[in-house]
């Protein structure tokens, strides 16, 4: 008797414990990201930019060459290696208090250049590593630890839709959103990754992917009722969408 | 023989880096160090190296970051309030441990200032500017030729330390034009990098940061850092003497300033009197000891900068007390004139 | 020996072109030599303007506090300018469009309407360079017309530097 | 063709130490087959386990909803007769 392999570990995620809280979507998407480089075979052509969040060592956790960000610049790094290095495989990998906030210059440049690198967004709608925060992607009514009452539209604004804001300029190939709240959403997350990759290295232009996720800590939710809010609640101020596919054109 | 040309300071400064092996330039508009940043415009996209107008300082510093983290020979220039939004991205630099050239051609402040040249951001190129615990290696050209050769070798100092280069110069320096010797020799040799982000072929994994989460590792990176600034200090002081050799009073200037004293050095020699001028290149590592021995020599020393008193303080603190140290200078884009230092130095005699 | 020289106008008259083109001649014949353009707030005020040291010794600053020679395009040029030149420095100025003054450190030149009568009112810097080598003897006649027909052939085609040319000779046998 | 009828069996390799309990996997198994540990890891938490082996169906729902990676899958391959 042996046993078929249906499912391991990729080789280009690390074998170790990572620092995210239980349930997190973080490590979901990591997962998808090592996956698809794994399949590509690119893992040895691959340089990382690591933001600043809860996603700050994501470079302990990827096997690979990686850069750390300062808050907001990981599409200036990004640039800037993929410029000096255009036959390397490079992505980076934000959270929404990163891309949306304080690299909202950086991001709708990059974009707007249409650099050869791929962006994976990750919105769970709050800053972790600080303390749950108010991000820019916060939904309306929701409490975080500077909007204790909720978030309220007249004195804080509105939740910043990030593919659609991308969706106006002109040199992107593939803006898509998507979620990680369940099994059918995370296989679909994946497809979109490795479009978004394989895109990337046949030189087409800037791809990114907006992941839904959890913050189960912050939201002050189990892991479990956190996706369930996705699919209920969050989805319907972020639409799960595909805004722009002409890669293969 | 080597190629002359007559050029502008930030020309030069332009064809120096190019010939220094620069391999990646980003960049963002502002005065006076504009025609640096056309010039690689030209330059380098003609060359087929990499050129980007970034969208902003921030923007330009951090793909430096990028460029230098993967090995290549990257730079940024700009003036005063620009470098003031680079120092979030010097300080990463400077943390990460990546070799990369910067140029401030500076201008009046603070805030926008006027566009007229200043030498106020001494302060913040010798003591840090950004957070942390680090320092660049600060040059300070007197002339179009030195705008030019220390970009040259720039980038191999830089590397040779695994730290930032900075060259400060200024709007006056940046816009003049004077006769200069090309370099025309290869680039000076890079230093085999395996820090670099190249993709993890056949090697275990690169990473390039400046946060350690782990108690202990940022204080040995630092201990490293603090390491490679000692060599620095060891190896890399860099001064000129004029008229030094019998001076009894000692006028010590960098850049423009240093160029309007070696005027007025002439001047009161023309009269007998031995002034002489102590000109500090390197700014950080800054020649204190040279400083100190003068002070044991000299009866007065005069600082001249076009700040409102800043490289005096390390004047001091080299000369720890031994001698008065006078200033003479103008603030906000002033540049004094020659009779200003002249007459004020004469009150003093 | 020292010699230094202002060349000013209004923006568009030509003025830091003919103080480039004549550094970039000189630049090979003196010891030493600086070349520094007004820029930004400088040119407020009407006038664009560049200067020109040439030394026999190092020179210190690119900026003219006392000047030997003034080359004047307009009126705001020449009242910003007059008061530094020295008592026996020379001014060209412009009497196309400057009122005329009582100094005898001045040669007036018609050169806007010189420079009309060659072909283009835009050539009236050239009139002025010509008269100013003419008066200053930095060059030959033929030195200096190889000069502006290279330069000018470069930057305006041959129709333009046979303009230029012509208002060059002009200028120079004006003074 | 009676081999064909055959039941698959799977096999979860749950690595217990990177398990942080977080019950995404027992959450979202349609068969139930995965629950919480009565003992705790290295870490000192509940992880995991394969309860009821039989019922899976090798879906892939736990390793596709693992945020860390702890769960493989392997199918047990029947000895031909």
């Amino acid at each position: 008797m042996s046993n078929k392999e249906i499912y391991t570990k990729p080789a280009a995620i690390k074998d170790i414990q990572t620092h995210y809280c239980p349930g997190c979507g973080h490590g979901i998407v990591h997962k998808l990201i090592a996956e698809a480089i794994d399949e590509l075979g690119v893992r040895e052509d691959t340089i990382a930019v690591a933001p600043v969040g809860c996603s700050v060592i994501a470079y302990e956790y990827f096997d690979f060459d990686m850069s750390e960000a300062a808050h907001g610049r990981a599409p200036a790094v990004a640039t800037g290696i993929k410029r000096a290095c255009p036959d390397k495989f490079v992505f980076a990998y934000q959270g929404d208090g990163d891309l949306a906030s304080i690299g909202m210059g950086e991001i709708i440049h990059a974009a707007n250049r249409g650099e050869n690198y791929t962006t994976i967004f990750i919105n769970n709608t709050i800053y972790g590593m600080t303390g749950g925060q108010m991000a820019p992607t916060t939904l309306i009514g929701q409490k975080t630890a500077t909007t204790m009452d909720g978030r309220n539209q007249a004195t804080t604004g509105n939740p910043i839709r990030m593919c659609e804001i991308m969706n106006v300029l002109d040199a992107p190939v593939l803006i898509q959103r998507t979620s990680v709240h369940n099994p059918a959403n995370v296989i679909k997350t994946k497809r979109a990754i490795k479009k978004a990759f394989e895109y990337q290295l046949a030189g087409k232009g800037f791809t990114f992917v907006e992941v839904l996720s959890t913050c189960p800590t912050y939201w002050k939710m189990s892991p479990k009722a956190a996706m369930d809010h996705i699919g209920s609640v969050v989805k319907e101020v972020y639409p799960i969408d595909t805004f722009r596919d002409i890669g293969e054109a | 023989m080597s190629e002359q040309a007559f050029m502008t300071g930030n020309d030069a400064l332009a064809e120096g880096a190019i010939r220094g092996g620069c391999d990646c330039y980003f960049g963002y508009p502002i005065t006076p160090q504009n025609e640096l940043t056309a010039y690689m415009a030209k330059e380098m996209t003609a060359k087929e190296r990499v050129f980007i107008q970034a969208e902003s300082e921030v923007a330009a510093i951090n793909m430096v970051y990028g460029a230098a983290a993967t090995g290549k020979r990257a730079m940024t220039s700009s003036s005063s309030p620009g470098i003031s939004l680079k120092q979030e991205g010097l300080s990463y630099i400077a943390g990460a441990r990546l070799p990369m050239l910067i140029v401030n051609v500076q201008r009046g402040g603070p805030g926008l200032g006027s566009i007229d040249p200043s030498q106020a951001d001494y302060f913040q190129a010798v003591k840090g500017g950004g957070h942390g615990d680090y320092h660049l290696i600060v040059l300070a050209p007197a002339s179009v030729q030195e705008m030019h050769d220390f970009a040259v070798e720039g980038f191999a100092l830089a590397e040779k330390y695994r730290t930032p280069v900075m060259i400060l110069s200024d709007g006056r320096i940046g816009q003049m034009m004077e006769p200069l010797k090309l370099w025309d020799k290869e680039a000076p040799a890079a230093i085999a990098k395996n820090w670099a982000l190249t993709g993890a072929k056949g090697r275990e994994r690169n990473v390039i940061r400046s946060f350690f989460n782990i108690i202990g590792a940022l204080e040995e990176n630092n201990r490293i850092l603090q390491e490679g600034y000692k060599e620095i200090v060891k190896n890399e002081v860099r001064y000129e003497e004029y008229m030094m050799d019998d001076a009894e009073v000692m006028l010590i200037a960098y850049g423009t300033t240093a160029r309007l004293c070696r005027d007025v050095v002439r001047a009161f020699r023309k009269e007998g009197k031995k002034v002489g001028l102590l000109r500090p290149i390197s700014l950080w590592p800054f020649p204190s000891d040279v400083i100190a021995e003068y002070a044991e020599k000299v009866k007065l020393a005069m600082v001249v900068e076009m700040s409102a008193g800043q490289m005096i303080e390390d004047v001091r603190l080299a000369c720890n007390g031994v001698i008065p140290i006078e200033f003479c200078g103008r603030t906000g884009g002033g540049v004094p004139s020659i009779d200003q230092i002249y007459t004020e130095l004469l009150k003093l005699l | 020996m020292i010699e230094r020289i202002v060349f000013s106008g209004s923006g568009g008259q030509g003025l830091m072109f003919v103080g480039k083109l004549f550094a970039n001649i000189m630049v090979d014949k003196v010891d030493n030599i600086t070349f520094f353009p007004s820029y930004g707030s400088e040119v407020r005020g009407g006038t664009a303007h560049c200067q020109v040291i040439m030394s026999s010794e190092e020179i210190a600053s690119p900026i003219i506090e006392h000047a030997d020679s003034l080359i004047m395009m307009n009126q705001p040029s020449t009242d910003r300018f007059m008061p530094v030149l020295t008592e026996d420095g020379v001014a060209i100025i412009n009497s196309s469009l400057v009122a005329p003054l009582d100094d005898k450190r001045v040669i007036y030149i018609p050169a806007s309407d010189m420079g009309l009568e060659a072909g283009d009112e835009r050539s009236a810097n050239i009139v002025m360079f010509g008269a100013f080598l003419r008066y200053k003897k930095f060059l030959t006649l033929e030195e200096a017309k190889e000069h502006v027909l290279k330069t000018s052939v470069a930057r305006m085609g041959q129709k333009g530097a046979d303009i230029n040319l012509k208002a060059f000779q002009a200028g120079w046998d004006f003074s | 063709m009676a081999d064909k009828k055959q039941k698959r069996t799977y096999i979860l390799k749950i690595d217990k130490d990177k398990c942080k309990g977080c019950k995404l996997c027992i959450e979202f198994c349609p068969k139930n087959v995965l629950e919480l540990s009565m003992n705790l890891n290295n870490k000192g938490s509940k992880y995991s386990v394969m309860a009821r082996p039989d019922d899976c169906i090798g879906c892939r729902a736990c390793v596709l909803m693992c945020p860390d990676v702890c769960i493989e899958l392997f199918e047990v391959e029947q000895e031909k007769k």
